[in-house]
C-alpha cells in the first residue's frame, strides 16, 4: 500500500477543514498558558495553504510540501509559524521528486519534519510542546512500518500515541514557549500546539482511510 | 468586545493604513509583506535598525520609526510575531550598506521568525546582527523557562541604538550598544484588567473585580501570580522589590555571528542594582491606564530611589509599549553611564517619541 | 473600583507630587491652593496663559506647563472645577507684568469659578482676560442648555495661543487669538465605555456589551443617544457628518472688559467648515482607547476629509485630553489660517506635549 | 421669637451633619444628570465649614455666615461651589454685625443669598437647578413672615415649599447646569442642587425647632 500525492493533497485540505473546525478550541487552549492566538495562527496559515495548492498541485509531493511550509513560514508567525514550516519544508525535502510513498517514505517523510522542528525550538520530551504529541507517534510509527503493518494501522496506532501524547502534556510543567513563563500555573491544562499536531497527524490517518 | 474596528481580519491593515495617513513625513507603510519604515530610507552609510513583534503594543514598535531611532518595524497580527519575510525585506528596503541590525524580543515566536530572516538577509550578503531584549524579572528561571521576555527595556534600546546609528556607530559597536542596554535594564509589569485579542472576541483572562495580575507579560499572558487588589504604594514597593533586589541573571542566548554565518551561543551576566547607580525610570501604561495613575506611581518608584540611593536621572511615563486596551502598568530600570545618557538625550524625531528637533 | 491609587482623598495631590517628581525641568506645583506652574515664571513682559479644570482629563491641563503653552494650570479635584483662589494665586505667581489670559472650558463650574478669579485679580491691579472655550457639537441649542461644553479645541487653543505669548503678543492679541481659535474649532465625543470617579467608587453610568454612547463630554456625563455598537468606519462617519454639517453656531457669553472692570454679553457666530479648508486634525483618546485604535479613527477621518476637499495639514493623535480611563474618542477639527499654523508650528516644550526643541 | 447666633452656628453644624448623611444620596442623584460628584463637593466644603467655624464662632452673625460662604468657594469648586459661596456670603452681608435675628431679619438674610445665586449663575424657575427650591421656599417665607407666623412655623412652610419644589423638579427638563446637556433625557430625575438646598433649609427648621 502506498500513499499518493492526491491523498497529501487531500492530508493538507482535511488538515484546514479539521484546523478550521478547531479554531476555537485551540484559540482556548491557549488562553490559559498562552496568548489565546494558536487556532487563529493556525487556521490564517492553513488557509493561505488552500489559497496556494492549486498553483502547485501539479508538482511533486516534495514541493507540495515545501510550498506549504513556505507559505506557513510566512503567513503564520507566532511559534508555530516557524515551527510548522520548518516541518513541512524539511518532510518536503525528505520525500522531493516523488509522486507516491511507501509506509517507509511516510515515516521518513514525518521524522524528517520532526527533526526539523527539534532543531529550530530545542524543545525536548516532556517540555510541553507539539513534541510530546510527535515523539511518541513517530516512535510508534516507526515500530508498525518495521512490523509491517499496513498503512492504515501503522497510522492508526500513530494517532493513538499522538493523543496519548497530546493528553500528557496536561499534568506537565511547560519548560518551552510562552506556557514556561507560568512556571507551575501551567500544569494541568492541555498543551494547544501538542493538540493541533496530533490533529494533523489525525487527519492524515482520516485521509488514507478514506473517510 | 467593544472596540474601535471594522472587520476583525482588518485590523491592523488598516490602523497602519491610518498610521501612513498620519505621519507621512516620517514613515512609509509597505504591505505584502507588512513593514513600517523611515520616509528618508535608506539613509546611506548608517546602520539600519529593525524591530518588529506582534502588534497590539502600539506605539512600540511602528510608532518608533523616524529619526534617532528605527529604520524599520514589522508588525505582526496582534500579539502574534511576524514572519521572516517581513524583516527580510524590511532589511532589503532600508539597510543603507552599513549592515542591519535587529533588536528581538525575548519570545519564540519572534526569536525563531528572525533567525530564519537572519540566515536570508545573510544568505543575500546583508551584514546582520541580532540583539535579544530579556529584562523581564517576572520570568525567575532561565533554565526551566523560555527565558525572560523582552518588555520595556527594548523601548529604551530602540532609542538609545537609534541614536547610535545616527552617530555612525558601526555594526559591531551598535550591537554591543544594545547588548549593553539589554544588560543594564529590567523590568517588571501588571495587569489591574484583561486585554481582549480582537480575533478572540473576548477577554484573555478573567480577573476578579478585587484581583489583580503580578508579573505580566505584554501579550495578555497571565502573570507569576494574582493578588487581591492593594494600594498603589504597595503595589509599587512589591515591584520595585523585585526589580531591585533581582540578583546577576545568567543566561545563554542564540547570536548570529556573522562573520561565520552560524549561530553561536552567548553566555551573558546581568549584574544588579547597587546603591549610587545612575538609572532611567520608565513607568509604562499598558494601555488603558491614564497617565494620571503613572504619576502616582512615578511618585513611588521615586520615594525608593531616593531611599536606597539610587539617582534616576532621567525618566519616561506614558503608554510606549502597551498591551491593546490593558490596564495596568510596567517599571523599566536602566543603569545609565555616560554612553547611555549621551544617545538618551540625543534628538529623536517619531510619531511616538520625540525630543531634541 | 480598581486605580492605581491610595487612599481615595489623596488622588490629586499624590498624581501632583508624582508630576513634580518627575519634571523638575518644566513645573513646579503649589499646594494650598493647588496650582502647577512654570519652573521659570514669571517670565517677565509675557503675557500669563492660565487655564484649569477638574482633575482627570490628563495630560491636560498640567501637563501642558510649560515652554510654548501655558504658564499655569489650576486643577480642582477630580471632575471638579478648581475654586477660585488656585486661580488668582496663580496668576499673581505667574504673572510677567504683561496681563493674564484665562482660557476656560464652557462648564457652569469652570466659568463661574473664573470668573470669581477674574474679578479677584482685577481687584488687584492685574490685567486680565478670559476666554471661553465652547466647541462640542453634540450641544445642540445653546438657548436651552448651558451653551457648548468646552472640549478638544482646548488643547490647540493652549498650544497655539501659547506660542502667541512666546512671540510677545499683548493681552488683547492673544485674547483675539484664543477667540479665533474657539470659532473654527469644533469637537465631537463618544465613549465604549463609563469611567469611574475614584471618589464615587463606582461607574458614573451604566453602557451594556453592545453600546456605546454618542456625544458625550469629558466628565463622564451620559451623551446625546445611546446606540448599539456598530464598525469603527460607521461611528466615524456619523461624529464627522455632526462635526462637518455643523452650520453657524450663535450664542451670547459673558467676556471680562478689563477697561471697565465689568462683565459684558458678547454675541459670537462661529462659522461652518467649507470645501476648500485647511484643518488641524486631533484624534483624542478619553483615556482608556490605546492610539492603535486611534489610527483607524484616523483612517476614517482622513477618507472623509479627501472626500470633501478638505485639506487636513496638521494632526495630532493620542491621549491629551482625557476622561480618567474611559474607552472612547474624541475628533476635534479646526480650520487654520496663516497666524494658526505658524503658532502650531512653533516650538513647544511641556511634559505632554513637545517639538521644535 | 428670634434666632440666635448659637443657632445660627448649630444650623450649620446640622447641615454639615445633614450633607454628610446623604453624601451618597446627593452623589446618585447627580449620576444620572451631572457628574456623580455633588454630594462629594458639599461634604468636602461643609466638613472644611465645621474646621473653620471655631475660629469665628465669637464673631457676629454676619461675620460667621460670611466665613461659610468664603470657605466654601475655596473648597469646593464645580457649579455649586461659587453659587453656594455666594449664598452664605450674601446672607452674612445682609446681616453684618447681628447677634440674633427676627423673622424679617431672617428672610432678609435668605432672600439676600438667594439673589446673589440668581445673579452668578442667571437660573430662572423651571431651569431645574437650586433655585427651584429656594423660589417657593422663600415665597412662602415671606408670606408667613408677614402673616406673623412664628418662626418654626414660617420655617415649617417654607421648608414645605422647599421640599415640593425639589420634587417639581424631576419632570423639569434642565436648562442650566450639566444636566442640560441631556436634553429630553434630563427629564425624570430629581436635581441634586435643588435637594441640598431643601436639605439646607430644612436643617434651619429641625435647629429652630431644637429637635
Ligand atoms: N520551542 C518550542 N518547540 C516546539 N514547540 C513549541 C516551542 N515553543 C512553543 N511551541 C509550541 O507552540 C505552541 C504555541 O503556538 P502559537 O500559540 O501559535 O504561538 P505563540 O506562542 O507565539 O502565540 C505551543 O502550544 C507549543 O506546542
Ligand atoms: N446656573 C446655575 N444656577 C443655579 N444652580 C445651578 C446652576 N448650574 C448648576 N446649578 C446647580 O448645581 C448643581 C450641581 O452641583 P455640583 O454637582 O456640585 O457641580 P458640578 O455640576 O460642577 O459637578 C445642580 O444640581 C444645580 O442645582
Ligand atoms: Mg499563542
Ligand atoms: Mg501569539
Ligand atoms: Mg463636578
Ligand atoms: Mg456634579
Amino acid at each position: 500500500m502506498t500513499v499518493t500525492k492526491e491523498q497529501i493533497v487531500t492530508w493538507l485540505e482535511e488538515t484546514a477543514v479539521v484546523l478550521n473546525e478547531n479554531k476555537e478550541y485551540l484559540t482556548e487552549l491557549d488562553s490559559p498558558i498562552g496568548d489565546a492566538d494558536h487556532g487563529i495562527n493556525m487556521t490564517r496559515g492553513f488557509n493561505k495553504v488552500m489559497e496556494k495548492l492549486p498553483t502547485v498541485a501539479d508538482k511533486d509531493i516534495g514541493n507540495i510540501l515545501k510550498t506549504t511550509g513556505m507559505t506557513l513560514l510566512s503567513s503564520v508567525g507566532g511559534a508555530s509559524g516557524p515551527l510548522y514550516g520548518t516541518f513541512y519544508m524539511r518532510a518536503g525535502m525528505a520525500v522531493m521528486a516523488k509522486e507516491e510513498l511507501s509506509n517507509e517514505d511516510l515515516y521518513k517523510m514525518l521524522q524528517a519534519g520532526v527533526d526539523g522542528v527539534v532543531q529550530r525550538g530545542r524543545a525536548v520530551p516532556e517540555d510541553k510542546t507539539m513534541i510530546d504529541a510527535w515523539t511518541p507517534a513517530m516512535s510508534a510509527l516507526k515500530a508498525a512500518v518495521e512490523a509491517g503493518d499496513d498503512t492504515v494501522t501503522a497510522l492508526e496506532k500513530s494517532v493513538a500515541a499522538a493523543e496519548q501524547g497530546m493528553k500528557d502534556t496536561i499534568p506537565m510543567q511547560a519548560r518551552k514557549g510562552r506556557a514556561s513563563y507560568l512556571g507551575e500555573r501551567s500544569i494541568g491544562h492541555q498543551d494547544p500546539g501538542a493538540t493541533s499536531s496530533y490533529l494533523i497527524i489525525n487527519a492524515l490517518l482520516e485521509t488514507v482511510k478514506g473517510v | 468586545m467593544k472596540k474601535l474596528i471594522n472587520a476583525v481580519d482588518d485590523v491592523v491593515k488598516e490602523q497602519l493604513e491610518g498610521m501612513a495617513l498620519a505621519h507621512p513625513d516620517y514613515v512609509k507603510v509597505h504591505f505584502d509583506p507588512t513593514y513600517v519604515y523611515r520616509a528618508d530610507a535608506p539613509v546611506e552609510g548608517k546602520v539600519a535598525l529593525i524591530s518588529g513583534g506582534g502588534s497590539g503594543h502600539e506605539p512600540m514598535h511602528g510608532g518608533f520609526v523616524g529619526y534617532g531611532m528605527l529604520d524599520a518595524a514589522c508588525p505582526g497580527e496582534v500579539f502574534t510575531s511576524p514572519t521572516p519575510d517581513q524583516m527580510y525585506e524590511a532589511a532589503l528596503a532600508v539597510n543603507g550598506g552599513a549592515g542591519v541590525l535587529f533588536l528581538v524580543k525575548n519570545y519564540t515566536g519572534d526569536v525563531l521568525n528572525f533567525e530564519t530572516a537572519a540566515e536570508l538577509a545573510y544568505a543575500d550578503g546583508i551584514a546582520v546582527q541580532s540583539i535579544l531584549i530579556d529584562d523581564d524579572v517576572a520570568v525567575k528561571d532561565s533554565l526551566y523557562t523560555a527565558g525572560r521576555r523582552g518588555v520595556g527595556t527594548t523601548v529604551l534600546a530602540e532609542k538609545i541604538v537609534g541614536a547610535a546609528t545616527e552617530a555612525r556607530y558601526d555594526l559591531k559597536q551598535c550591537a554591543d550598544l544594545a547588548r549593553k542596554v539589554n544588560k543594564y535594564g529590567r523590568s517588571m509589569g501588571m495587569a489591574l484588567t484583561s486585554c481582549t485579542v480582537p480575533a478572540a472576541g473576548k477577554p484573555t483572562f478573567e480577573l476578579g473585580d478585587d484581583e489583580i495580575e503580578i508579573g505580566i507579560g505584554i501579550h495578555g499572558e497571565p502573570g507569576m501570580r494574582r493578588e487581591k487588589m492593594k494600594a498603589v504604594d504597595e503595589i509599587v514597593d512589591d515591584m520595585m522589590a523585585e526589580i531591585l533586589d533581582d540578583g546577576p541573571y545568567a543566561r545563554t542566548v542564540r547570536e548570529w555571528d556573522n562573520e561565520h554565518g552560524e549561530w553561536i551561543d552567548v553566555e551573558l551576566i546581568d549584574p544588579p542594582f547597587e546603591a549610587g547607580d545612575e538609572i532611567i525610570a520608565f513607568v509604562n501604561s499598558m494601555g488603558g491606564t491614564p497617565v494620571s495613575e503613572l504619576y502616582a506611581v512615578y511618585r513611588r518608584v521615586a520615594q525608593i530611589c531616593e531611599g536606597r540611593d539610587i539617582n534616576i536621572v532621567r525618566n519616561l511615563i506614558g503608554p510606549y509599549i502597551t498591551s491593546l486596551e490593558m490596564q495596568g502598568f510596567s517599571i523599566t530600570l536602566l543603569k545609565a553611564d555616560e554612553e547611555i545618557l549621551k544617545f538618551w538625550d540625543a534628538p529623536v524625531n517619531t510619531p511616538g517619541l520625540r525630543w531634541g528637533v
